[in-house]
């Protein structure tokens, strides 16, 4: 699978910015994100912890907490506005044309219900099937993902399964309903590692046979590698660099990115000492002016703390938020 | 033995002269109500005013006590007769009374009756009223005869006990007679059946129609079970109620109810058999001494106590004897308010005020503590008048309440400095029970009052039956305690009930329901 | 080679069901052994709920041992009790791996770094508190950040306090269990470069728990692989990292996902989850997710052996 | 927000306690917070305070409406009841306040002996904690406010006795989640006695919620001391206490012809009590949003 | 699960030994009996007092005393009450229900109105709505109960003459069911004012926390509606802690009742046990206590299956696995 740039894009994010409010204060997580997603394309988006990978993903579902408000910019969804719509409409889409799956297998699932339950509610509704038919569907996506006995799996709580085992149940019953568009919000990161590479096959499987699009959203650049088409890398709720996988494997460029690269320990070669980035990720809210990685960066000078940085395309879909490339 | 005017029981109309213009009526309902619920029909086992109450609205009685506390025939005919040595007693009764299942009331039934607590098996707490007696025969089908192994003036006690149908009872033995299904359930002669008794919330009566001295005009009686007072004034107000006591504390508002709605009417100052006093216990040094006891008494504006804690609804009593009874004087030593003769007298006393304004003697202060009983208004407050009172005259009072029965013990074993408490008195009115020393030990002497004179007069008032007698010697003793002043005797409080408007024929000078048969409405 | 600092033999512990006897124990750690030199770092690496931090806990000795022996410095940590230990904890010290519970909330990060000077060194209130901002300098803090409260500080900051008060001491071994799990990739570079030069610095060894191979590859001197409450395999880095004999060890070293786009290595999938340490298989533990495994492994337990100098293996099949 | 130190920033702020700032934060709290301090003084410097004796009578100005000489107007002694209800609120106070205090001692005590310790001791006292929570409360608080005789010191501890044991589950509970956190273990590998151990690593961290269910406790203890005195089981006068200031009121005729008589009382109750509760809330959201 | 609750009651039998002991104790410790009242009265002699005393069972030492009691209870035999000369048994039967029409229906109507509130309140936290509901609840859990019972006596009953001011019917009437609830609306209110307070403030946190879980989210994110997320995810799962809460608040509610009934004059446990205490009439107050002590285990019994069979997680059958 090689990428092209010539595909539909099924999600556009333009200009998104999602702002936390309380009464006192506010602030801008995300801060101006423009990206879009193409027919079959799987994109990566990374990021240390805090840069607003999870609520980027959060503000295309339109599920937000609370005090989170998506203040400007769109999501368009084939075409389609999803900013504004109303719950009930935005209800109709979330599980149907867009499905997400999150980082915490354990949490994710309610505890009182049965798998079985869980799985077909979401069928029943945006498929309208029966119950039987909807008890049917959910077996076959059971078995897909790994489990020989499902009828047995979904007369099962949640607690009774392992961690790799839910998350493969959050997977079947975010397929269930065939959406274009799947957001995995670190789906292996509380995984082990065998058991995330039994889990990360699985979803490659899974892309493959049902053409479908994916957001994954992950912290692991190793995970990246393996997964993704295209690469989004964010920094304090902004896009720092965006490429194809080995362009930016290859030949990154944001500072940034070096840096998450160098500090990466790896399972091959020589060993050295390792390269991190100094300092600490600045908190939303308190973001420096300019750019926001001049902090921690080695070649900032004061044109990088006067300004902040354009993101600037760099040729064939590669962009960089840096004035020193 | 309680303060009517902290336990405002159901109580009786009262008519004023002007009342008979109305056209009368047969027919009407009473709802009246009661803090507790009656715990029987049969007095040698139900003890509490609300049971002997509610007894006398079911059956018949040989004689009945009046206001005075004389007794009044009721199944009885004409007074009792002695013999000669005063040792066997005949009293004849009518033969019309009729139980309300029909079956005529024997000499049988009386003595079936009175055999009860001379029974072995009775294990009642009515027993001891009944040992001086012998045995009690049938005469004939109309006349009974008591026979008693020991002088006893105070017979009238026996006479309040509800007569019971033998023909019913016969078979229960006596010692399961208060389990019975006739103790909650009775079957008797008075003016009202039982018809509906719902624990803990009411029972009602409907009148007798074969009632031996006529079909009562009121129909339906009910009494309800009220925990408190205030319930009371306020089911009176919403006419849930239309016959209750008001206690002095609600009287304003219950006046003035009264007057804007016109379905009530009030008749106060209904007096009562009780009273209440300061008890000072004589064995402790502070009391021993007669003026000094002379001297609290005049340091307590009773009238005050009256006026502002009573709301004027009683009556200042200096001796033992209640305002109410037949032998009642007014003619006895008193220790009116007077400031001033009172120093003077602790002064004698060897009392003379310290630095600080309080008394000492022999450096020491005179201090003591007052008990009280918990939970009765009134009581706590003419409690706290009277130690702001002693106060002022440089004594202190220290306060302590007790809850009702840790407090009646502690009164009953002799148990306190001084202590606040009231009596109720009803029956015969020899007080060897409270005033003679021999009830010093295990009785109800418990000031521990001794006076040789006065346990003279009240053991020869004890074989006594000519009450002109009585009355002198009686008189003689109230004098005596009233100069002692081994209590500082207070006040008797006087009773207010409020009754439906359109009610008469009833007598102004009893409380309760007492005469309900005689009521009737108008139109 | 003089003897290790830490020898662990036949290590056990088993935990209790429930709070009687009757239903059986989770066999958390089933007969460890393992060494440990002076200067040396020691990485124990495998799954979770394999048993890893259960070991670091007993070599502490905050979890009473169901049976072997802990020689530390030639005397057996297990057969003292908690009074006798206190003297000997100035030498064992530990790193955890949450950095948001390693710190107690209402302590400031000076006292909490004082704290252990004053009980162990007796060195005076004001004495520990210059000392402790020294070593708040020296794990790269500015010193007067003594006196702020651990939520002032992200998470790989408190993880540098919770090392300085870790070495305040001059401990001859820390156990850190998963200290850089919890930090982000840069972060974890950060702790992972302090923890060497430190070790450089202190000649500490440091028991180096974890589950993220790559960190432990470049940490480690020698490493063990758990499986199950058991040790699979030992062997010094480069022996296991290159040449792994246990498929175990080959299947998770596989499985770690690599930064790379260039040269992608084939993977061994394991198939069936963890088994629980409640009811082991039996036999040889892992044979049900084995590849290899035959009718042999799930009857006869293999032995622990030395395959090669310095690398030991349990497998029936090296 | 943490605060980052950042190279360029090298100005520490000082140390605070963030949930007390977030507490003073808390207006309604805050608010409450001084009420009730307000309040406290008041009732103890009552004596300085109080223009009369809240226990001398004037039989002449009965039920006397607020006015400038009794700013809350005259009970139906005619003593004052501004003076009554400021003596009130001493003992009212104390009663809540000592209890609590009490209570949340004894708690404390046994919840850390169980939650730390566990085993045997955990056992023993549990059981012997269900045996006290299985005493019907409020049943047993008449019984015994029955017996025994209704002074002040016997409601406290009757109060106490009878209100320990939610403390001490409470505690146990967040003992036996704070005992396994890993700073403890840092404090045991110190080699720290298991005293120091509970006094400066665990209690600390463990008391939040018992001063928020203490704060709250206090509220109810008054409302309970106020019951009783309804009861005529409470302090008892001439002594005065809010609860039994309201009950001497309990009449139709206070109520209906001088109704600033039950409400001074009342509302004193009503806005201590509601005060407890904001502040109790407002400690409930301060500590929470750690 | 039948194995656990059968393991619950054996271990709760000592405790409720053990309970009675100590109030038969404290009971019997009390100054004054049963005579008290009687002995006020001076026709009444000595050896009526020691009649009744002997005819109570008072005179035989306290552990006989105890013991007799307990063999009789465990043959359904409480005694004779010594104020009402009837068994028990029967007085208290007569009054039990009534106590129990008023505590469950204040409990119900308590719920009815907490629930939906609380739910409300979660959902918009920190909104105004909920502000103004928090501040309610904060009201109705400081009013003293007696006092607002009496002040809607005063007015309601008193001044409006819009519902009766006590009772639990109207005498000598027909059962009709409006007049038992016109007779209830107001001791109902005063109770369940309270008792909504604190659940609305128990519901509302509960649900919060619900609310903000990761399952709620997931459930969102299916595409559910907005009700079925609230209903099917949310509710069970907030409902969980507050079922537990209503097994250990069974006790507390015939405290609660206790007041009211005598504010009210209703006839039930709680004026029978007052006098009981009063009176010092020993086997009601025994009742009264080993029933109350029986509630508060059964109480926590309850609360714990319900936990059970509500959260799949917990297993009885198994010994507890709690931390
Ligand atoms: N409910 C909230 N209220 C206020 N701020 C929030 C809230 N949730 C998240 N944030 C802030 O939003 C920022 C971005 O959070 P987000 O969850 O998107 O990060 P992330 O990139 O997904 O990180 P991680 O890798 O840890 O999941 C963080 O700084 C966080 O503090
Ligand atoms: N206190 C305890 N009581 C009972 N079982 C325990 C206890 N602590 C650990 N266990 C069990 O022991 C086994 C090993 O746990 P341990 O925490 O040592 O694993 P680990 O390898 O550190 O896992 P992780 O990578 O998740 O930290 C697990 O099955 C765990 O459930
Ligand atoms: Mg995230
Ligand atoms: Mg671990």
């Amino acid at each position: 699978m090689k990428v092209s740039n010539i595909r539909e894009a099924i999600l556009e994010v333009k200009a998104l910015k999602t702002v936390f409010k309380d009464r006192k204060s506010e602030k801008t997580i995300v801060d101006g994100i423009d990206f879009e997603i193409g027919q079959n394309e799987v994109v990566a988006l990374v990021g240390e912890s805090g840069c607003g990978k999870s609520m980027t993903s959060l503000s295309i579902m339109q599920l937000l907490p609370g005090d989170g408000e998506v203040t400007e910019g769109e999501v368009c969804f084939r075409g389609r506005n999803l900013v504004g719509l109303k719950n009930k409409e935005m209800s109709k889409v979330r599980g149907r044309h867009i499905a997400m799956i999150f980082q915490e297998p354990m949490t994710s699932l309610n505890p009182v219900l049965t798998i079985g339950v869980q799985m077909t509610e979401a069928i029943k509704r945006h498929l309208g099937h029966t119950k039987t038919e909807a008890n049917e569907i959910a077996d076959n996506w059971l078995r897909r993902v790994g489990f020989p006995e499902p009828t047995r799996i979904r007369k099962e709580y949640p607690h009774r399964l392992s961690g790799g085992m839910r998350q493969r149940v959050m997977l079947a019953m975010s397929m269930a309903c065939k959406p274009d568009l799947l957001i995995a919000d670190e789906p292996t990161t509380a995984l082990d590692v065998t058991i995330q590479a039994q889990v990360l096959d699985l979803i490659r499987d899974l892309i493959q046979e049902s053409s479908m699009s994916v957001l994954f959203i992950t912290h692991d650049l190793g995970v990246v590698a393996e997964m993704a088409h295209r690469v989004i890398v964010m920094y304090a709720g902004q896009i720092v660099e965006t490429a194809d996988v080995r362009t930016l494997f290859t030949s990154p460029l944001h500072p940034y990115t070096k840096g998450l690269l160098n500090s990466t320990p790896r399972m091959q070669g020589a060993i050295e000492k390792l390269s991190p980035i100094p300092g600490t990720v600045p908190q939303a809210g308190n973001f420096p002016a300019g750019c926001r990685f001049a902090d921690r960066c080695s070649m900032a000078t004061e044109a990088c703390r006067a300004q902040m940085p354009e993101l600037r395309e760099m040729g064939s879909g590669h962009k960089v938020r840096c004035i020193m490339v | 033995k309680t303060d009517p005017s902290a336990t405002p029981a159901g109580t009786a109309p009262a008519s004023t002269p002007e009342a008979q213009k109305g056209e009368k009526v047969d027919g009407g309902e009473i709802i009246t109500a009661y803090l507790a619920e009656p715990q029987g029909f049969i007095r040698f086992w139900a003890t509490t005013t609300t049971s002997s109450e509610s007894i006398d609205l079911v059956f018949s009685t040989l004689y009945k006590f009046n206001e005075k506390q004389e007794i009044v025939p009721d199944l009885a005919d004409g007074q009792p007769t002695f013999s000669d040595d005063k040792m066997e007693m005949t009293i004849k009764i009518r033969t019309d009374a009729k139980f309300s299942d029909g079956q005529p009331v024997t000499a049988d039934d009386v003595v079936f009756t009175y055999n009860i607590p001379l029974s072995e098996d009775y294990k009642g707490p009515r027993k001891g009223t009944f040992t001086s007696v012998d045995k009690v025969e049938k005469v004939d089908d109309a006349t009974i005869k008591f026979t008693f192994k020991e002088l006893n003036a105070g017979y009238i006690d026996m006479m309040p006990y509800n007569i019971l149908p033998q023909h019913l009872l016969k078979d229960t033995p006596i010692k399961d007679m208060d389990k019975s299904e006739f103790f909650k359930n009775p079957i008797g002669s008075g003016p009202y059946k039982l018809t509906e008794w719902k624990a803990g919330q009411y029972l009602t009566y409907t009148r007798n129609e074969n009632y031996y001295n006529g079909k009562p005009a009121i129909e339906k009686i009910t009494t309800k079970i009220m925990a408190n007072a205030n319930a009371m004034m306020a089911q009176l107000q919403t006419g849930e109620l239309n016959f209750v006591a008001v206690p002095p504390d609600n009287l304003s508002v219950i006046e003035q109810y009264a007057q804007t709605s016109g379905n009530i009417k009030l008749q106060k100052g209904i007096s009562s058999s009780s009273y209440s006093f300061v008890g000072w216990n004589l064995n402790n040094p502070l009391f021993q001494d007669k003026k000094v006891r002379q001297a609290l008494t005049m340091l307590i504006d009773r009238q005050a106590i009256v006026d502002n804690v009573a709301e004027g609804q009683g009556k200042i009593v200096n001796s033992e004897t209640p305002p109410s009874y037949w032998h009642y004087t007014d003619d006895v030593p008193k220790f009116e308010y007077n400031v001033e003769k009172a120093k003077e007298l602790l002064a004698e006393a060897g009392w003379k005020p310290g630095a600080d304004g309080i008394m000492v003697k022999d450096g020491k202060k005179f201090e003591f503590e007052m008990q009280n009983i918990q939970g009765n208004v009134i009581r706590e407050k003419a409690m706290t008048v009277i130690q702001q009172q002693l106060k002022k005259a440089g004594i202190i009072v220290n306060t302590r309440l007790f809850e009702g029965s840790a407090f009646t013990k502690n009164f009953q074993g002799k148990n306190f400095e001084a202590i606040y408490y009231a009596w109720s008195i009803s029956g015969d009115p020899n007080p060897k029970g409270i005033w003679h020393s021999s009830e010093i030990e295990g009785g109800l002497n418990t000031v521990s009052y001794s006076n040789p004179e006065v346990d003279k007069l009240i053991d020869e008032d004890l074989k006594s039956f000519d009450m002109a007698k009585r009355k002198e010697l009686l008189n003689k003793v109230d004098a005596l305690i009233a100069e002692d002043q081994p209590y500082t005797f207070l006040y008797s409080p006087t009773t207010t009930l409020a009754y439906p408007a359109k009610l008469e024929g009833y007598n102004p000078n009893r409380d309760s329901l007492k005469e309900v048969e005689k009521w009737y409405f108008t139109k | 080679m003089s003897t290790p600092l830490l020898e662990v033999k036949g290590l056990k512990k088993h935990f209790r069901i429930g709070n009687s006897s009757k239903n059986g124990a989770v066999k958390a750690v089933d007969g460890v052994d393992f060494t440990v030199n002076k200067g040396e770092t020691l990485g124990i690496v495998g799954e979770s709920g394999c048993g890893k931090s259960t070991v670091g806990r007993l070599v502490l000795r905050l979890l009473d041992l169901t049976n072997g022996q802990i020689l530390f410095d030639g005397v057996d940590l297990g057969k003292l009790n908690q009074r006798q230990l206190r003297p000997l904890r100035k030498d064992l010290q530990c790193v955890f791996q949450d950095p948001y519970a390693s710190l107690n909330p209402r302590m400031t990060i000076g006292k909490a770094i004082a704290e252990p000077l004053i009980i162990q060194a007796g060195l005076s209130g004001q004495e520990a508190m210059q000392r402790a901002e020294a070593l708040i300098e020296m794990v790269g803090l500015r010193a007067q950040a003594s006196r702020l409260y651990p939520h002032e500080f992200s998470g790989g900051q408190r993880q540098r306090i919770a090392i300085a008060r870790a070495i305040s001491l001059n401990p001859k071994l820390i156990v850190a269990d998963e200290p850089v799990s919890a930090l982000d990739v840069s972060v974890q570079a950060q702790i992972v470069n302090l923890l060497g030069e430190l070790q450089t610095q202190t000649k500490v060894s440091y028991l180096f728990i974890s589950h993220n191979l790559s960190i432990v590859r470049h940490i480690s001197d020698r490493v063990a692989v758990m499986y199950l409450g058991q040790i699979v395999e030992t062997a010094s880095r480069d022996q296991l990292f290159d040449n792994p004999k246990h498929p175990y060890t080959q299947a998770l070293l596989s499985a770690v996902p690599e930064p790379d786009i260039e040269n992608k290595r084939d993977r061994i999938v394991l198939s069936g989850e963890v088994p629980n340490a409640a009811n082991p298989p039996s036999g040889c533990p892992f044979h049900p997710r084995c590849p290899h495994a035959v009718q042999r492994c799930s009857a006869e337990k293999p032995i622990f052996r030395e395959i090669e100098p310095g690398h030991y293996a349990s497998c029936h099949f090296i | 927000m943490n605060v980052v130190i950042s190279q360029n920033n090298p100005v520490i702020e000082k140390p605070k306690n963030r949930s007390w700032e977030r507490f003073k934060r808390n207006k309604l709290a805050m608010i409450s917070l001084i009420i009730l301090i307000a309040l406290i003084i008041l009732s103890v410097l009552a004596p300085l305070i109080a223009p009369y004796d809240p226990a001398e009578q004037d039989l002449l100005s009965r039920l006397q409406a607020p006015s400038w000489e009794h700013w809350f107007g005259t009970d139906d002694l005619g003593r004052d009841l501004f003076s009554r209800v400021l003596y009130g609120g001493q003992v009212s106070l104390a009663v809540s306040i000592i209890s609590v205090v009490f209570t949340v001692i004894i708690g404390i005590t046994v919840g850390s002996l169980a939650g730390y310790y566990g085993g045997k001791v955990d056992s023993i006292l549990m059981r012997f904690v269900d045996v006290m929570l299985a005493f019907p409360t409020i049943f047993m608080l008449i019984t015994v406010v029955t017996l025994l005789k209704p002074s002040l010191m016997n409601i406290i501890i009757v109060l106490i006795a009878f209100g320990w044991m939610g403390k001490a589950r409470l505690l146990r509970g967040q003992i036996l989640s704070v005992k396994n956190r890993e700073f403890v273990d840092a404090a045991r590998t110190i080699g720290m006695s298991d005293f120091r151990i509970i006094f400066r690593h665990i209690l600390p961290n463990s008391l939040s919620p018992i001063l928020v269910s203490a704060t709250l406790q206090m509220g109810s203890m008054i409302l309970t001391e106020s019951s009783l005195s309804f009861l005529g089981l409470g302090i008892q006068p001439p002594t005065a206490s809010w609860g039994n200031i309201l009950q001497g009121a309990q009449s139709l005729k206070i109520m209906m012809e001088a109704p600033w008589v039950p409400f001074m009382p009342g509302f004193m109750i009503f806005l201590t009590i509601m005060c407890f509760n904001f502040v109790g809330d407002g400690l409930r959201s301060a500590f929470d949003s750690r | 699960m039948g194995k656990y609750v059968l393991r619950r009651l054996l271990n709760a039998i000592p405790i409720l030994i053990g309970i009675t002991i100590i109030s038969f104790t404290i009971i019997h410790m009390a100054p004054g009996g049963p005579l008290s009242a009687i002995a006020e009265d001076p026709t009444i002699k000595a050896i009526d007092k020691e009649n009744l005393i002997a005819s109570y069972g008072l005179d035989k030492p306290l552990p006989v005393q105890y013991w007799d009691w307990l063999t009789g209870m465990l043959q359904g035999d409480f005694g004779t009450s010594y104020l009402k000369n009837e068994p028990v048994t029967k007085v208290i039967l007569e009054r039990l229900p009534n106590t129990l029409l008023f505590t469950i229906s204040s409990f119900v109507v308590s719920l009815l109105i907490a629930i939906p509130l609380g739910i409300i309140c979660a959902i918009k936290a920190n909104s105004r709505l909920d502000r103004i509901v928090s501040g309610f609840s904060f009201v109705g859990m400081s009013i003293p109960g007696f006092w607002l019972g009496l002040m809607l006596i005063m007015f309601i009953a008193v001044k409006l003459g819009w519902l009766p001011s006590g009772g639990m019917q109207t005498i000598n009437a027909e059962f009709s069911l409006w007049d038992r609830i016109e007779h209830l609306i107001m001791p109902v209110f005063t109770l369940a004012l309270a008792e909504a307070a604190v659940w609305t403030r128990y519901i509302r946190s509960s649900m919060l926390e619900v609310i903000h879980q990761d399952y709620m989210r997931t459930a969102k994110a299916k595409g559910l509606s907005g009700s079925r997320v609230l209903n099917v995810h949310g509710m069970r799962n907030a409902l969980m802690p507050i079922a537990t809460l209503l097994g250990l608040a069974i006790p507390g509610l015939f405290a609660g009742s206790l007041i009211l009934e005598a504010i009210f004059t209703l006839p039930g446990m709680g004026r029978l046990f007052t006098e009981a205490a009063f009176q010092r009439d020993y086997p009601v107050l025994f009742a009264i206590t080993t029933m109350g002590a029986f509630l508060t285990v059964a109480g926590s019994i309850i609360s714990d299956v319900l936990y059970a069979i509500l959260d799949p997680r917990v297993s009885l059958s198994k010994s507890e696995v709690k931390g």
